[in-house]
């Protein structure tokens, strides 16, 4: 735990689209040490799957650009590294889980040709493993992560398997081809309760089994305390908050944060708080200064037109607001 | 196939006798079976699988010597048997050329070579028509009848087989018949008149007419004669190719304008008299058909018995004005257009209808056009209702007399038919020209065909615009074509007559380095 | 498998309905024709006992319906009746036609789906590039451009000029067809081991299945391209570059496979329109083709065989859309196996 | 007064619409050029009498003195067989293509539409079976080869050759708006006027109906295309027009008999039926691209 | 034949009090090419007047079709559905009376699929006014409007906006200014709030709860957040593959959830405060999936999911029993 595992750097990411230049991504700075578990949340459309997709390079880069920002891995830069380089990080080092997994995975292949091609192109490159080897593998990821009847998932169409399972199977995907970094981008969003509780709780062990590290988005704030260390909070296209998962959701900070907080129901009744006013921002035009102002309740005239650098605000607490830029700490930001 | 001999036809192709009537199975019918008279080029009857013949004095019976010993392709003899099933089954199928043979009333087996025809009344063309009539090979049939057909005790008569097969005793004999591809033949090795070693050992007649198609394969020495129906423009261009010529003949066609007596306005004498004297004849015969000739009345002049006196109209306009004056629809003149009807092939008929178009015009006659199918030409022809004003047909005779034209043009029982849109319905010509017909002796006959003519001319029921030059582009390079050389037979399908016809391969083979 | 076999089931009994309903439309405007076709068959100069005993012999004085029964009656016994052009029974016509078309229309299907494919997936894969602008260009053109003209051009430079490739029938003259086992010349030719001929009959082929392919390969071409460029972005190409599969893989596997759905959807009606949009390339190469069987059969007003034709193109309109589902069906399991769902 | 600035703020808000649709649209210069093309096609077409050098060409004008005259400063294009004009006659007869175009898309487009329109939204109900099944056999016809049929039974004219293209044509609209409509059907905002009371006119003709729109029109330019190339295949075989009328397809049968000495008699009304061809093509293809993302 | 002493007990609460809604065995089923999916299987509730009643279960339980057989999008396959104490209104929408329709709105799930993308939101909100002659003209309609899009705190200038232009929570407010158009007294929220975030969530919950003071509007309220519907409803009911497994007060239910399935389902929620976590069921492990409905498992459908499973689970049904005062469960642990 000495050394970051990523560190991203300044990320800047643009759509070029119809109207203009998407500025969504404004300067992302994120550090994930090896073998810990980091949550990132915010609002729909803040630019989390953004910055991860960034990190695998998944973006498609026509429209995206990404003028600016270092996206280091273990120290070296996956933005500048060739294609093989690209590959041997996606093939051993880090995998993604996607929000839907009926869309993550290839509706015209089996489960067994998609979890056996990436077992095929995971590990050590140049060795090639044989056709029962590769069998073998596939089974024993579906097992981890407790798909019953293996035999038959293999031959089993997406189409064919329920919601929870697929996420499994994308897990097992995943397993296969990381041995140092999952992202985890909503793993359970789009499941039911239950099912949602199962499935956390399932990558929690695998993670804390396989001793890999682990960002995981979400916007539910409560699957994130469960599940992680440390916790970013994103506010279109920035982080505006970072805390240890405790200390935030004792002491959330940043305007934004305690918004975000109030807003969530909770088991004990007593009413729901207001929630935000306002929506994101459209990126084409984003507001000058810091991104949040225009629904910040506590504004000041400073927010409109300097954006805030992260403020220390204690020991790994650290919050992007002008509100806490007196209580000392260093200044991370430029 | 050493010497392969290649033309081109429209389709279809019927290589039964008791069927085919038009240019395409009445050239293969020629070439598959023998007749019994074989026509010269001029038309005359020459003796063929008849030896020799009489006739009784009052015209009435025919007796027909047959020669010995001709072989069908199967290798039985030809006799008066076969000779008089061949008539029989045509009459009784009443199909194809049938209608010519309207006037025999019996045919008789005298003995094994001698067959005599009954006839119902005096006929002068008699030997003429013979042109049309094929001898099968009775036995042959006989084995291939299926059962049940519409012809009682004779099934279908032989109808199925006989559609891709032949049962003759011709110079040439059906090798495959693939439907509207082509016909192959091959030569009959034992033919009974010795044939020149040089004439083709195979004969294709191929089932296109695309101009595109004829072009290149007339380039690329595929097809050795090309059917005449190919545009002014395409023959152009393929007399440049060296070794390409293109053969012409008078075909015995006519190109008619044929006028609707009984509609209105062309019901009015002088309204198609002004037509008559309005039409551009000399465009036509320079730039639309170049190379005809205008046509004199209503037989065209290659034919026995044409008259070469009769008079021409030529384009005036200040008589076709005076006329017109005449005509009781000169005031409403926008009111009743003129409908010219034409088949859409070839296409130099639009030429001609756009010319007649802008010829009317000057006289401030309207005209319109229908460029149908030639189905639809004959559907619309069917019945007085729907045919047209104007109907531009061309028309060949079934035998090489006038007086086929004369009746089948203008007789009344010919009305309703594609060869007559002048409903003309006029007893005294239909007793005219009978009498003709009847007439044995043969300069009588023409003097009466003379009289018919003139009296048809008087009427004005028809613009006679050309007599048709067949024009064949053909690879004179290396075919010798006594049609081309100006031995023409006047007789439909005669002058493709494989026989006569020469081939040189190493000419070919030269003119394809 | 007895999903497969059931769906078949039902696909085939519904189309023996479109047969019927269609044999009844065209039947109609068969007969609703204009004109004497027994008098058309038989020339001008048949004597009227011939035509009224022809008309009698097709019932063409019956009333309509009984007509139809008649004709109804013969067709369940394959007989369709009597073509009033080759006098020929139509069943036996189609039997000699169709071979040609079908060959043409097979090789037409070979260039389209190959070529067409191969266009529209290097234009996906090059997306936006000038090698696509290239393709689509190219498509464009063939899809504006009418079969004929493409025809009528592929005449002029291959065989005028050029002096490359035979322009009439089926085989060149002198050679000697081999014999008849499906009527599909090539594949008799390669049953027979007569492989001289199947190189000439595949140079005769050639230019008229290009002319016919032109269009539908340039549609094919664009709608792979389509729908490669839109299944790029889907988040299980993401999902498995991420898993470290290398592009190559990807391309031709994982992207291609899903893409080609819609192109199948579009190849089976393109197909089966080949068949009976060929008739004026058949014209042009005179091929003895169905197509223009049937349109000489419209023109000439062959009854039986105006009918015939229609039917045997309308069901192999059936058996490409059939063949198209199952494929589609095998291809993309989400319709194989996906759920019919019903409201009530 | 009121009611005025009501309206004036609904059209500002259209013409904003139009604006941003034009926008997408024209970010495409393949579906500027189509538009273009088509604005130049139709100038010419609807100017043909002043435009074209030599108008009487287009009727019963001929001079076989002056046929088959290859291009030259005083016939562009050439001249035909019949020594008239090939430019001239090519303006008119993408006059009558597109006569042709419009008049076919006019019968057939309301009707397929509101066939497909009810059995999309009655799925389930005999409307539907019976609607569909219809649809079905026609459709198991390739469109040329009913048309052909059709054409046969008429007198051949170019008002007939419309009415059996139409015949041939309308049940692809219907299946396409049947697609739609049936599974918009089951759509919450369809489902939503209903529960609310709508009545069935309303459901069909607004909320259905609204978003076919933009696949309809989509359809519609690229079949103007398809048309036309049908049009010219039935005159090829010469079902379509009557002479001296100038069509396109005709003009290249007629031609194509003429090559390859006289090429200009049919390269040039080819070239010019691909050009129609296109420009609709290019065109529908830019009204796909900026109807089809937004509400698709 | 046993009838359920549940339904003596509605019968008598149909006498004595107000109910805006009364649902009596209500079946759904749908019948498709894979067999018969009985979406709703047999359940009664009633909703009093002026409450919000909460109906929870996981994907695929049948809590939609309950809530488009109510509304009258399907014709139930059996049972009863009784508004306001003696409306019969089991049939299918085209044969309810327009001053039903008008009285019963939805919500729907998706914000998406449930306004007509090809119109305005004028377009949308007319359509009730129109249909309901709720404003005589044009001008009034679209003064209507404006009105309508302050209520639910939208600019007016979205008026002639169309949907896809704005904010998938805004969506959610037109649509309920359109369930409002009418002056409904009962509005089913069908999960109203499931695609959208948090924040947005909390918005649009207070301003529906603002609403149901304002127009005395009775909910019935789908969802499958827990935590949401303990601070809306005030009573819930649990759904289980088309059946109720239990009814309760709310508080009640979040103290002393009877059922072992609602105890899975509480014990699964994830929850961001310690007190919440007291709140949860311990040692609760939730496990399996809801099987499809077309074949429901024999007996209790819960049984093989259930951490207290007997033997009599796997082969009988059980049926409903009131545990406490209003506080029903159906589940053979409770029926000795
Ligand atoms: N390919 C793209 N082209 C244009 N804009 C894009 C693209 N991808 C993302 N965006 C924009 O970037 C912004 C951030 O998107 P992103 O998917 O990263 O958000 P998110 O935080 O993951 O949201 P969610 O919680 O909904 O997953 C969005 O506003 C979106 O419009
Ligand atoms: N029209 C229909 N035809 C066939 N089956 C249907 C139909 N509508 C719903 N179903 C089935 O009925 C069951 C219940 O569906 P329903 O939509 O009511 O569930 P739900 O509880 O609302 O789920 P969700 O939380 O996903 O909205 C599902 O299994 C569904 O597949
Ligand atoms: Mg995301
Ligand atoms: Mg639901």
């Amino acid at each position: 735990m000495t050394k970051p595992l990523l560190e991203i750097k300044n990320l800047h990411v643009w759509f070029k689209v119809f109207g203009g230049i998407l500025r969504v991504l404004d300067g992302v700075n994120f550090t994930v040490m090896s073998e810990e578990k980091v949550g990132l949340v915010g609002e729909t459309g803040c630019g989390k799957t953004t910055t991860m997709k960034a990190i695998m390079r998944l973006l498609s880069m026509p429209p995206a650009i990404i003028p600016k920002g270092e996206i280091l891995f273990k120290g070296k830069d996956i933005l500048r590294m060739n294609r093989a380089e690209l590959q041997q990080i996606r093939k051993e080092k880090i995998s993604m889980i996607f929000q839907d997994p009926t869309a993550a995975l290839n509706p015209v292949f089996t489960i067994g040709t998609q979890i056996q091609d990436a077992v095929r192109f995971s590990g050590k490159s140049g060795r090639k493993m044989k056709k029962d080897e590769i069998k073998a593998r596939a089974m024993q990821v579906l097992k981890e992560v407790s798909l019953p009847d293996q035999e038959r998932v293999l031959h089993n169409y997406p189409i064919q398997l329920s919601g929870g399972m697929r996420q499994r199977v994308c897990i097992s995907m995943a397993l296969v081809s990381a041995s140092e970094l999952i992202i985890g981008d909503e793993p359970e969003t789009s499941l039911d309760v239950t099912i949602k509780d199962q499935i956390l709780r399932l990558l929690k062990e695998l993670v804390e089994k396989h001793n890999t590290s682990i960002i995981l988005i979400s916007h539910a704030l409560g699957t994130v305390k469960n599940m992680t260390d440390k916790v970013y909070v994103m506010y279109a296209g920035t982080m505006v908050e970072l805390a240890k998962t405790k200390d935030l959701f004792a002491h959330p900070l940043h305007p934004y944060s305690k918004g975000l907080l109030a807003a969530i129901p909770r088991l004990t009744g007593g009413g729901i708080g207001e929630g935000i006013d306002g929506h994101i921002p459209e990126y084409i035009n984003p507001p000058k200064g810091c991104r949040f102002h225009p629904r910040c309740k506590q504004v000041m005239p400073m927010c409109k037109d300097k954006k805030p650098p992260l403020f220390k605000v204690s020991e790994k607490h650290e919050v992007a607001c002008f509100l806490f830029q007196n209580f000392g700490g260093d200044c991370i930001d430029k | 196939a050493e010497r392969p001999f290649r033309t081109n036809w429209s389709w279809p192709t019927y290589i039964d006798p008791a069927v085919g009537s038009d240019f395409s199975s009445s050239t293969a019918l020629v070439n598959l079976y023998d007749t019994l008279f074989y026509p010269d080029i001029k038309g005359d009857p020459q003796p063929h699988i008849a030896e020799s013949w009489e006739v009784s004095a009052d015209g009435l019976v025919w007796t027909i010597h047959l020669r010995q010993g001709i072989k069908f392709h199967d290798g039985t003899e030809l006799t008066a048997e076969d000779v008089k099933f061949s008539m029989d089954r045509l009459i009784t199928i009443g199909e194809g050329y049938a209608y010519l043979f309207k006037v025999i009333k019996s045919t008789e087996v005298l003995d094994k070579y001698t067959v005599v025809f009954h006839l119902n009344h005096p006929f002068g063309p008699f030997e003429a028509v013979m042109y049309r009539f094929y001898i099968l090979n009775k036995d042959l049939v006989m084995a291939n009848i299926e059962r049940p057909g519409p012809y009682g005790d004779m099934g279908d008569y032989g109808k199925q087989y006989l559609l891709t097969h032949d049962a003759g005793s011709g110079p040439y004999m059906v090798k495959a018949f693939p439907l509207e591809e082509y016909l192959l033949m091959t030569i009959h090795p034992n033919y009974w008149i010795p044939i020149d070693p040089n004439a083709p050992d195979e004969y294709k007649m191929i089932g296109t007419c695309e101009p595109v198609t004829v072009r290149t394969a007339m380039s690329r020495r595929e097809l050795e004669i090309a059917d005449r129906w190919q545009p002014v423009e395409a023959l152009d261009a393929l007399e440049k190719i060296n070794g390409i010529k293109i053969g012409e003949f008078d075909s015995g066609l006519s190109y008619y304008y044929m006028v609707n007596t009984k509609k209105p306005p062309t019901d009015d004498i002088h309204f198609r008299k002004a037509m008559a004297w309005a039409l551009d004849y000399k465009t036509v015969i320079n730039k639309v058909f170049p190379g005809s000739i205008q046509s004199r009345g209503p037989v065209n002049q290659s034919l026995p018995g044409a008259d070469p006196t009769i008079f021409q109209y030529q384009r005036n306009l200040d008589k076709a004005m005076a006329e017109l004056k005449q005509s009781k629809y000169y005031n409403q003149l926008d009111e009743y257009p003129v409908v010219v009807a034409f088949p859409s092939v070839p296409a130099d008929n639009e030429k001609m209808a756009l010319l007649f178009m802008s010829n009317m015009a000057d006289i401030g006659i309207k005209v319109e056009t229908l460029k149908v199918p030639w189905a639809s030409i004959i559907e619309i022809m069917a019945s007085e209702e729907t045919s047209s004003h104007v109907a531009g047909v061309s028309v060949a005779p079934h035998y090489p007399e006038a007086g086929s034209l004369l009746e089948s043009r203008y007789k009344s029982d010919s009305v309703a038919t594609w060869e007559q849109n002048e409903w003309l319905l006029d007893s005294k010509f239909d007793a005219m020209i009978e009498d003709a017909l009847k007439t044995v002796n043969r300069e009588e006959r023409f003097v009466k065909y003379s009289k018919t003519q003139q009296y048809i001319m008087d009427l004005c029921p028809t613009l006679f615009i050309f007599d048709m030059m067949a024009k064949h582009p053909y690879q004179v390079g290396y075919i010798d074509w006594p049609a081309a050389r100006g031995e023409v037979i006047p007789v439909m399908g005669y002058n493709l007559a494989g026989r006569f016809i020469k081939v040189y391969p190493d000419k070919r083979a030269e003119l394809l380095k | 498998m007895g999903r497969t076999i059931k769906f078949i089931a039902k696909r085939l009994a519904f189309s023996v309905f479109v047969l019927v309903g269609l044999s009844i439309l065209i039947f109609v405007i068969a007969r609703v024709m204009p004109g004497n076709p027994a008098r058309m068959a038989l020339g001008a100069r048949a004597p009227e006992w011939v035509v009224e005993r022809l008309r009698e012999e097709m019932h063409l004085n019956e009333p309509l319906y009984v007509q139809y029964y008649y004709w109804a009656k013969g067709a369940l016994h394959g007989n369709f009746g009597i073509s009033l052009v080759t006098r020929r029974s139509v069943a036996n016509d189609i039997k000699a036609f169709f071979p040609a078309s079908l060959e043409l229309a097979l090789y037409a299907g070979i260039f389209m789906g190959i070529i067409g494919i191969v266009l529209g997936t290097i234009s996906g894969w090059y997306a936006n590039t000038w090698v696509d602008n290239l393709v689509r260009i190219i498509s464009y053109m063939g899809i504006v451009t009418p079969s004929f003209v493409f025809a009528i051009f592929f005449v002029l430079i291959f065989s005028y000029v050029l002096e490359i490739l035979p322009t009439i029938g089926r085989l060149t003259p002198g050679v000697v067809p081999p014999p008849s086992v499906t009527g599909v010349i090539t594949f008799d030719a390669l049953i027979t081991g007569r492989f001289d001929v199947f190189f000439d009959a595949l140079k005769h082929l050639l230019l008229p299945a290009i002319s016919l392919a032109m269009g539908p390969l340039s549609q094919e071409a664009r709608i792979t391209r389509a729908s490669l460029v839109d299944n790029v972005q889907k988040d299980y190409i993401a999902s498995e570059r991420s898993c470290g599969i290398p592009e190559r893989t990807i391309m031709f596997k994982y992207l291609l496979k899903p893409s080609l759905i819609p192109t199948i959807t579009i190849y089976g009606l393109d197909f089966a329109s080949i068949l009976g949009n060929a008739f004026l390339v058949e014209l042009i190469f005179n091929w003895p083709g169905l197509s223009r069987y049937g349109m000489n059969a419209m023109l000439q007003k062959d009854l039986n065989a105006i009918t015939a034709v229609v039917l045997v193109l309308g069901l192999v309109f059936i058996i490409a859309n059939i063949v198209v589902d199952l494929t589609v069906g095998y291809l993309d399991p989400r319709i194989g196996l996906g759920t019919e769902r019903s409201s009530e | 007064m009121q009611k005025k600035s009501l309206t004036q703020e609904e059209l500002s808000r259209r013409w904003e619409n139009i604006r941003r649709n034009w926008y997408k649209f024209s970010r495409n210069p393949l579906s500027i050029t189509g538009l273009v093309m088509i604005c130049i096609i139709l100038f010419f077409t609807i100017f043909a009498p002043f435009v074209s050098p030599y108008p009487e060409s287009a009727g019963k004008f001929i001079n076989f003195y002056e046929a088959s005259q290859p291009p030259s400063l005083n016939h562009l294009c050439g001249t035909d067989a019949f020594g008239r004009d090939i430019l001239t006659r090519i303006f008119f007869g993408c006059r009558y293509s597109l006569i042709m175009g419009v008049t076919v898309l006019l019968l057939i487009v309301p009707v397929g539409v509101v066939l497909g329109l009810i059995a999309g939204y009655h799925r389930g109900s005999w409307l539907e079976i019976v609607i569909m099944r219809i649809t079905d056999i026609f459709i198991a016809v390739p469109p040329l080869i009913l048309a052909l049929a059709v054409c046969s039974v008429l007198t051949p004219s170019i008002f007939n050759a419309m009415l059996a293209i139409s015949i041939a044509w309308w049940p692809w609209y219907t299946r396409l708006v049947y697609g739609i409509a049936s599974s918009l059907k089951e759509e919450f905002f369809v489902k939503s006027a209903e529960v609310t009371g709508a009545n069935k006119m309303y459901i069909l003709f607004r909320e259905i109906l609204l978003n076919c729109i933009s696949p309809i029109l989509t359809k519609m330019s690229l079949d103007m295309g398809w048309i036309i190339l049908i049009g010219s295949s039935l005159s090829f075989v010469g079902l379509g027009a009557q002479p001296p009328t100038p069509d396109l397809g005709s003009m290249v049968a007629d031609g194509s008999k003429y090559l390859p000495d006289q090429w200009w008699i049919s390269v040039f009304p080819a070239f010019a039926i691909m050009l129609i061809v296109l420009s609709f093509n290019l065109f529908g293809d830019g009204i796909r691209d900026t109807l089809g993302v937004e509400r698709g | 034949m046993r009838l359920p002493v549940f339904y003596f007990r509605i019968l008598e609460v149909i006498a004595l009090t107000n109910n805006i809604l009364f649902v009596d065995h209500l079946e759904k089923y749908f019948f498709t090419y894979q067999g018969i999916v009985k979406a709703v299987d047999g359940i009664s509730f009633f909703i009093k007047e002026g409450e919000t009643f909460g109906l929870v279960g996981e994907s695929g339980s049948g809590k939609s079709t309950v809530a488009y057989t109510v509304v009258g999008m399907y014709r139930p396959t059996k049972g009863k559905i009784i508004y306001k104490g003696d409306k019969d209104i089991s049939q299918d929408s085209r044969k309810r009376p327009l001053a039903i329709k008008k009285e019963i709105q939805i919500v729907y799930q998706d914000p998406g699929t449930s306004l007509n993308p090809s119109m305005t939101i004028k377009d949308i909100l007319e359509l009730p006014l129109k249909v309901h002659n709720i404003s005589k003209n044009h001008e009034d309609r679209i003064k209507k409007v404006k009105e309508l899009l302050e209520m639910v705190q939208l600019p007016v200038s979205y008026t002639y906006k169309y949907p896809s232009m704005i904010g998938g929570g805004e969506k959610q407010m037109v649509a309920i200014a359109r369930a409002l158009a009418t002056n409904p007294s009962f509005v089913l929220l069908d999960e109203p709030t499931s695609a959208l975030d948090v924040s947005v969530q909390a918005k649009l919950i207070n301003m529906l709860i603002q609403f149901q003071k304002k127009f005395k509007l009775s909910y019935l309220f789908i969802t499958h957040d827990l935590s949401l519907m303990r601070n809306v409803a005030s009573r819930v009911a649990i759904m289980y593959l088309g059946k109720l497994c239990e009814i309760a007060p709310s508080s009640e239910f979040f103290k002393n959830p009877l059922h072992p399935y609602t105890q899975m389902l509480l014990s699964s929620i994830p929850v961001i405060s310690d007190e919440e976590e007291a709140l949860k069921p311990k040692k609760i492990i939730s496990k399996g999936e809801i099987p499809s409905p077309v074949n429901i498992p024999p007996g209790c459908s819960f049984h093989f999911r259930c951490h207290k499973k007997m033997d009599i689970c796997s082969c009988e049904d059980p049926i409903i029993t009131e545990v406490n005062e209003g506080h029903t469960v159906r589940c053979h642990l409770y029926t000795k």
